[in-house]
């Protein structure tokens, strides 16, 4: 599995505006090469990225999740990203139970003068998810209604 | 099997989008299949389940009249997650509708009467449907009187409409809008329309009433008639209760023993009288 | 149980209460009771049997009224309580607790100092039944979790007797009504009704008083308290609060500390 | 309709046949600690010491999520993709009660009232029912007095009644139960005469519907309701249990420009069931939409559709988490 070449894994970043997404512009402006395989959403901070959005992301395929914002106090709005840090602690408790691939979702602190942090996660992420392989176990449940589960209780 | 599928809408065109007031419009629609054009009929009251796709159903009336034929029109304000996906949509694309559904107004039973339209806010289209099917065939009636109010003058709709009828001798229009909503070149009265309705309304020998309007407005207006001396079988009205299917069989609309969707929408005060007030 | 009876009686006959919110007995086991006269306090039985958590109506306006009312409380309604009062919810001058201790005092508790001193004295423990669940599923591995998950998950139909049951669950519109954007689907399917509970664990954060009323309730026999519980139980330590005694320091998620613990960030 | 005896071999024979033919066979099974509806492929794994399933087998003909139909955005155009009855599976229930087979006339009843349900038909014509007669009840179970017993036939294909020696009188009652029981004809033994009615429950009637009806008919205003929904949660878990509640939701699922129109289960209990956008509520209070749930089942339904909306598995007892015990609700309303 972990030499799985063909497989190139779908990975969803969800980003803070004011430091990763500044990061990860860093990188490209000082034109660090890194895996393509990431589709990045900014939002404002991350206190505000709901955790039912990272579900979604599993649900329509991404095969890794990339979470990233401001380091402990250097957020924009002084704690939003404590407020997540608590947030994500409960929810990977509550993933890890429900037996959810929490080794899927990788978090992180990208400042927005640490473009070659952003370069490092992102290859790391790539690399890990790829050597996981697709998530199929959770695309295939997405998929319930359409696979005739409507009959009845298959 | 050749069953046919309730729940398949027809595919629909929207070929007219007017602005009616701050988060409302009309749509005109046209059947995108010539022979479902050619086959489908409806009459006065009834309604239908329109699609936004990607989005739902929502319920409105069908606010054209059957007398003009090739399109059918809805009007609709803004407010939850299928209107406001219709709302986003333009001229010529495609969405979906299922109809005509319910009953009708019984104009057959009004012929050589007196008709006295009484609407409220974004409860006119039901009424204009009837309104413009009446006036096509205006030597069925006597009198007309149209009584319409909104809480301001800007949430009026069909307005051009509205001047319309102003400017028939044939009908008698009487606008009105809810005290503190007038502008100040606002011609019409200012007033709530019950009150309204008392002091212009006709007399109750050989006239129907026609009532559509927020429920509110609706229990007001009833006591009015009846002092007015209009007998509960002179009196008519729509419900609109919430639908999910239009057809009877989702349960949303049970009212009492009735289906707002099968037995309504519309109901005589008489039939009203028989099922919980409370209900509708 | 005498005592019981005669105290809500008295109450009720007073005036002291317009409602004693009690138990009678059922088809197979105690049920809720609506005393609202001293006459129907003669059916009120309170025993070990009696495990609804009655704190679920406190927060429905149209059946408590606005009177003041009495509620018959184990220590699992009692926490209940309290968490409600923590979140202001429930106010000390419209509200009497009746509960029993472990020696069979009928007890009166009148102040929340009064029912946060009483709850205090009970450690919060897994039972059998949880106990023998949560250690099966702690044996498992992870994909043994999930598909021991997803089975359940098949079960659920969504009638929300879950949140219907669980006295914290006093949101008058709830995230799965919310349908612009629909957050989550509300037809039943594993996924979307996996969603649902992980949502409604996120919601318990904190909160939670693992009470076990939603598995309880819930007709399928999924043992859904089990997340929340689970959860509360793991993040106690991370929080540093105590499993079934209200929160002294704001609720888990709208607090923070500059420490909390962060090795799974890189 | 022809009535024969099987040996406790020869249903098993006869099960392994309907399983080879390819028909799905869902049966009652015991897992998880609950008896419910489960696909099964053995005789084994089938349950045999219970009174009733958690789950009537309403979700054989009206499923618990349904797509409706598809559709496609392409170039501003939609295209829509029609229910294909054809989709549907051959199913046999196998061991349902007579309660349950009886549910099918009041749930198609509401989907064929006016203008058919495709997509229930579908299911119906593809459906069978093995049912078997009653030969022990619990105190929720009340068939008798909604115009059951333990050995209705209304409804099954082919009825079962099981004998002390293994075997079973069998009752072959439609066309579709023939044709089931000719996939293994030679099991079908000639009937030994034994009269079926000694091997049923004796459960004596608890109320009278008409008593109930014409109480029911006077009984809007009744502060019962309040009385009686005090301690209702709300959940939904009555009607999603009961083999007739047909309430239904109408939702979609939206994939980019792909859709599907999907219909689930709802259920009248819910408070968000007749919400209008408006805000207004005709339905706000739990009392009114317990008065709701009762009424249409034992009065609209009989009056607008010729038949009770209940066949008195008790089910809803069972299930409730507060114990609202319709059977004693009714009970004390046809007392009132």
């Amino acid at each position: 599995m972990s030499s799985n070449t063909d497989f190139e894994p779908k990975i969803i970043a969800f980003v803070c505006n004011w430091c990763t997404y500044a990061g990860a512009d860093l990188t490209g402006t000082s034109r660090l090469k890194y895996a393509t395989n990431v589709k990045i959403v900014r939002f404002p901070c991350t206190g505000r990225i709901d955790f039912l959005l990272l579900l979604k992301s599993f649900a329509q395929g991404a095969d890794g999740i990339i979470v990233s914002g401001c380091h402990p106090n250097d957020c924009h709005y002084t704690s939003g990203n404590f407020h997540a840090r608590r947030r994500w602690i409960a929810f990977r408790s509550i993933l890890d139970l429900m037996g959810v691939d929490i080794r899927r979702i990788q978090y992180s602190w990208v400042s927005a003068a640490e473009g070659s942090k952003w370069a490092d996660l992102v290859n790391h992420t790539v690399a890990d998810i790829r050597s996981l392989g697709p998530y199929q176990e959770y695309q295939k449940i997405a998929d319930y209604l359409e696979k005739g589960g409507y009959h009845g209780e298959d | 099997m050749s069953e046919k599928n309730t729940y398949l809408p027809y595919l629909m065109t929207i070929e007219k989008i007017t602005k009616e007031a701050p988060g409302v419009k009309t749509f005109r629609l046209k059947f995108q299949d010539e022979a479902e054009a050619a086959t489908f009929e409806f009459q006065a009251g009834q309604f239908g389940e329109y699609s936004a796709f990607g989005e739902g159903e929502s319920t409105f009336c069908i606010a054209s009249s059957p007398t003009r034929n090739g399109y059918i029109e809805c009007t609709f304000r803004d407010t939850g997650r299928v209107t406001s996906g219709l709302s986003s949509l333009e001229e010529g694309s495609t969405m979906g509708f299922r109809g005509p559904y319910g009953n009708v107004f019984p104009m057959d039973e009004w012929k050589g009467k007196n008709l006295l339209f009484i609407a409220g806010g974004i409860a006119l289209p039901p009424m204009r449907c009837l309104i413009w099917n009446a006036l096509d065939l205006r030597e069925n009636f006597r009198d007309i009187t149209i009584v319409y109010g909104a809480r301001t003058v800007k949430d009026l709709v069909y307005k051009s409409e509205l001047k319309e009828w102003e400017e028939r001798p044939d009908v008698r229009m009487v606008t009105t809008v809810d005290p503190g909503g007038e502008t100040p070149d606002w011609k019409g009265e200012v007033g709530f329309v019950p009150t309204v309705v008392e002091k212009v309304a006709p007399s109750a020998e050989n006239t129907i009433a026609i009532v559509c309007g927020p429920p509110v407005m609706i229990k007001f207006t009833f006591p009015v008639l009846e002092k007015l001396g209009f007998r509960d079988d002179q009196i008519y009205t729509t419900l609109e209760n919430r639908m999910k299917c239009g057809v009877g069989k989702c349960g949303r609309c049970n009212v009492g023993k009735l289906y707002v969707c099968k037995d309504g929408p519309v109901f005589s005060k008489e039939e009203l009288n028989l099922i919980p007030a409370e209900e509708y | 149980m005498e005592k019981i009876r005669e105290r809500a009686a008295t109450l009720l006959a007073e005036g002291v209460v317009t409602l004693v919110l009690g138990y009678e007995e059922g088809t197979k086991r105690p049920r809720p009771l609506f005393c609202r006269n001293s006459e129907s306090a003669r059916k009120l039985i309170f025993d070990s049997r009696c495990i609804h958590n009655l704190a679920v109506y406190l927060t429905k306006k149209e059946l408590v009224g606005k009177d003041r009312f009495a509620v018959i409380a184990p220590i699992a309604t009692l926490r209940s309580i309290m968490q409600l009062y923590v979140e202001n919810q429930l106010s000390e001058d419209k509200l009497l607790v009746l509960t029993v201790d472990p020696s069979g005092e009928l007890r009166e508790l009148v102040t929340f100092e009064d029912i946060a001193g009483y709850v205090e004295q009970f450690e919060l423990k897994r039972g059998e039944r949880e106990q023998e669940i949560l250690s099966k599923i702690d044996e498992m591995s992870r994909e043994e979790r999930w598909k021991f998950w997803m089975e359940e998950m098949s079960h659920c139909f969504k009638c929300y007797a879950c949140r219907s049951a669980c006295p914290l669950c006093y949101c008058s519109k709830c995230v799965v009504e919310v349908n612009r954007p629909q957050w989550i689907n509300p037809w039943p399917a594993p996924l979307a009704n996996m969603e649902w509970h992980i949502n409604r664990a996120m919601h318990m954060v904190g909160r939670c008083t693992a009470c076990g009323a939603c598995g309880d309730a819930c007709p399928v026999g999924i043992p859904i308290d089990l997340i929340t519980r689970k959860m509360m139980e793991d993040m106690a330590p991370e929080f540093g609060y105590i499993p079934g005694q209200p929160a002294k320091k704001g609720n888990a998620l709208s607090t923070w500390k500059l420490d909390d613990r962060e090795q799974f960030i890189r | 309709m022809e009535t024969k005896y099987i040996s406790q071999s020869g249903i098993e024979q006869w099960f392994n046949a309907i399983i080879t033919s390819g028909k799905r066979v869902y049966a009652p099974v015991n897992s998880r600690g609950q008896i419910d509806f489960k696909l099964v492929k053995n005789l084994n794994e089938v349950s045999s010491e219970y009174i009733q399933t958690t789950q009537s087998i309403k979700a054989s003909v009206y499923p618990k999520a349904e797509v409706l139909f598809s559709y496609e955005k392409v170039n501003g155009k939609v295209n829509l993709t029609d229910f294909d009855p054809e989709s549907v599976p051959e199913t046999v229930m196998w061991k349902v009660h007579p309660c349950d087979a009886a549910g099918f006339k009041p749930l198609s009843a509401i989907f064929n009232w006016d203008g058919a349900d495709k997509l229930h038909n579908a299911h119906l014509a593809k459906t069978s029912l093995v049912s078997f007669s009653c030969a022990s009840a619990d105190e929720s179970c009340f068939c008798t007095s909604v115009n059951g017993s333990p050995g209705n036939t209304a409804g099954s294909d082919i009825q079962l009644t099981m004998l002390p020696d293994g075997g079973a009188i069998a009752e072959i009652l439609t066309s579709r139960g023939g044709e089931l029981a000719a996939l293994l004809p030679s099991v079908f033994e000639a009937d030994k005469g034994v009269k079926k009615e000694k091997y049923l429950v004796d459960l004596p009637a608890r109320f009278s519907l008409e008593e109930v009806n014409t109480k029911l008919s006077k009984a809007f205003n009744s502060t019962v309701w309040k009385e009686q929904s005090e301690r209702c949660i709300g959940c939904g878990a009555c009607a999603f249990v009961c083999p007739t509640c047909a309430c239904f939701d109408i939702q979609e699922d939206v994939h980019g420009s792909k859709g599907r129109r999907i219909r689930c289960w709802d259920a009248c209990g819910f408070a968000m069931f007749t919400l209008h956008t408006s805000g207004h509520n005709p339905r706000e209070h739990q009392s009114q939409r317990w008065r709701q749930r009762i009424l249409h089942k034992f009065s609209y339904m009989p009056e607008r559709l010729g038949v009770v909306g209940c066949t008195g598995c008790g089910r809803c007892s069972r299930a409730c988490p507060v114990d609202m015990n319709i059977l004693e609700h009714i009970t004390s309303i046809a007392q009132q």
